[in-house]
């Protein structure tokens, strides 16, 4: 466990990612359910899909392995089995976040911030969405931005992150796509709450979760 | 001097038959399809762009055509593990006909900037 | 209300693929592949389109999507023994990102007008 | 035979498509050599699927058939099984050639002028494309032009047809295309002879050869 002012090692980095796994699992219908409103109805599918052979690849993964090294481990699976536009976002992400986490045996809060931002930087970097965009960027800046304000506890930042990620995805609702499959429908998309920033919002609560 | 295309598409019917309809045009061009997930359904695969890349390069280069903003997104991350990043560029048109287009701008010879401003004029339609 | 497409390619691969990657987002929405000639090789096929728009056609018209020119050209011909020329309309879209766009806009109930509107805005491309 | 003023007659028409066949036969190869260098390599094979189709047709039609029945086997059938822009281009051209023919059992020199027309009016229709863009209108303005100057006599009609068709069609090699296949080209078509401008020449060659 960290906590205490502790730091956030590898083994709460395996956790986030086998509680990223469960979460997908249990809630792939959701997920899916959303993108079959506004995309192509399989976010849920290509999320359980990558996070189940996550899952695979952890078992081979070193003991003692650094958040980086699990946070790449996850990057480079999501990569190769998610088959969406989900994969190489959020594969950009976890690769981005691996690199800020650099060699570091555990994250303070000032590094889970850095490696929070560079996860999202990779993102938009990515896919070029701005804000209010109706994506998965639209959960990830509020929560980046709360981290950074929410002080030296990690939990403390994970928490206030997953609560702004919440909040993001909430507010995707009224708004028209401009990236991403949901552009194609305009004004049909308003009222339909964007499939990736409801797993964005699902990853960051369950970071927090097990930290 | 031949450059290389490779077709990134959500379906390999769809990638297939872009090939075949560019192959018509454009006999001795290293033509790839990179079309479907790595078991053959609907998406895209990033293996499959990997080694895609690798198999159309000649060594001088590869022009990409994408049907849909997350194949584009697959064949950016791809680029970067390549071997030869610098001489790989995803081409702003349309899949089909872009990849006419550049296919027979490459057949004749056109350096990549050629071909990537060949696959860039072609819009399709009536 | 639902408007029919029909994807006329000189690739049956690349017409069938384009079926399945506007499906994806289009359930409900008749799409409809005439690629290939007759007997499956390159080229387009009159009676292939002919077909083709007798079964799109759900009575709320249809919207052509096609490859290249002589596609159009066989697309023109078809259209002038079609039983309701007066609700078939070809498309000024490229095939692929045509398909997808207008078929989203049938599956959303869009009148034939709308749907042709919808393939001509999109453009394809990264 | 006509000849000596007299009119072309249903029997004319059928060994024009008969001539055109063995025609395109003979020079397949050549026509697809010129679409090879501009092209995709099949108006050949295109052209001689489509005749061969043709003179199976023939077979069933009716003795005393008009020339306009025969033109409007000859487009019907084309339609349906030359499977590149010449089936549609030369199908709309032999049916508006059949239109103008009507119920004519003969072809005078006038009717012969307004047939021709009707079929170049029919390709511009379906094709759009204008003198100069490099295609097989480059051979048949000139070859309707040249006929409508050349007086009474339907075998001096069509072998001015035939003449303008061929110089029209030689003079496509200077040209950029700006239809069809070639018009990918750009300034490479240069040098390079309209493969359906070559095979159009050849028609309005076997039109006078069996006149
Ligand atoms: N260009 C983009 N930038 C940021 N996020 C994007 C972009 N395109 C798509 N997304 C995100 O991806 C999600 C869809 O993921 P997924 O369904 O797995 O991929 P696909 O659309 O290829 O089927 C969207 O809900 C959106 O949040
Ligand atoms: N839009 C057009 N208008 C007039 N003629 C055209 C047009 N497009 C193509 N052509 C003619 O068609 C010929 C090619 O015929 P063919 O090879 O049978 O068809 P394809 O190009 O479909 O393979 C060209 O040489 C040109 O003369
Ligand atoms: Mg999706
Ligand atoms: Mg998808
Ligand atoms: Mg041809
Ligand atoms: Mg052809």
């Amino acid at each position: 466990m960290s906590g205490l002012g502790g730091g956030l090692d590898g083994a709460w980095a395996r956790r986030w990612a086998e509680a990223i796994a469960e979460g997908v699992a249990d809630r792939k219908a959701e997920l899916t359910a959303l993108d079959r409103a506004i995309g192509d109805g399989d976010h849920g599918e290509n999320l359980d899909r990558g996070f189940q052979a996550v899952l695979g690849k952890l078992e081979s993964l070193e003991e003692g392995a650094t958040p980086g090294a699990v946070l790449k481990l996850v990057a480079t699976t999501l990569i190769s089995t998610v088959g969406g536009a989900s994969g190489p976002l959020y594969g950009t992400a976890f690769l981005k976040a691996s690199v800020a986490a650099g060699e570091r045996e555990s994250l303070d809060a000032a590094a889970l911030v850095e490696v929070l931002t560079a996860a999202r930087d990779g993102i938009v970097a990515r896919g070029k969405a701005e804000l209010g965009d109706k994506t998965m960027v639209d959960a990830w800046t509020p929560a980046v931005d709360a981290a950074a304000a929410a002080g030296d506890d990690v939990e403390a930042v994970l928490d206030a992150a997953a609560s702004a990620a919440e909040a993001g995805a909430a507010a995707t609702e009224p708004l028209i796509a401009h990236k991403g499959r949901a552009s194609y429908l305009g004004e049909r998309a308003q009222g339909h709450r964007d499939p990736g920033s409801e797993s964005t919002a699902l990853m960051l609560r369950a970071a927090a979760a097990v930290a | 001097m031949t450059v290389g295309l490779l077709v990134v598409s959500h379906s390999r019917l769809l990638a297939e038959g872009v090939v075949e309809l560019a192959a018509q045009m454009a006999p001795g061009v290293a033509l790839v399809a990179a079309g479907g997930t790595d078991d053959g359904g609907i998406g895209t695969s990033f293996d499959l762009v990997v080694a895609g890349l690798a198999e159309a390069d000649g060594g001088d280069g590869v022009v990409v055509l994408c049907d849909l903003g997350s194949a584009v997104m697959t064949a950016e991350t791809a680029i970067e593990v390549a071997d030869a990043p610098e001489r790989i560029r995803i081409a702003d048109a349309p899949i089909a006909e872009g990849a006419v287009a550049a296919a027979v701008a490459a057949a004749h010879g056109a350096t990549l900037d050629e071909v990537v401003a060949a696959a860039g004029t072609a819009r399709g339609g009536a």
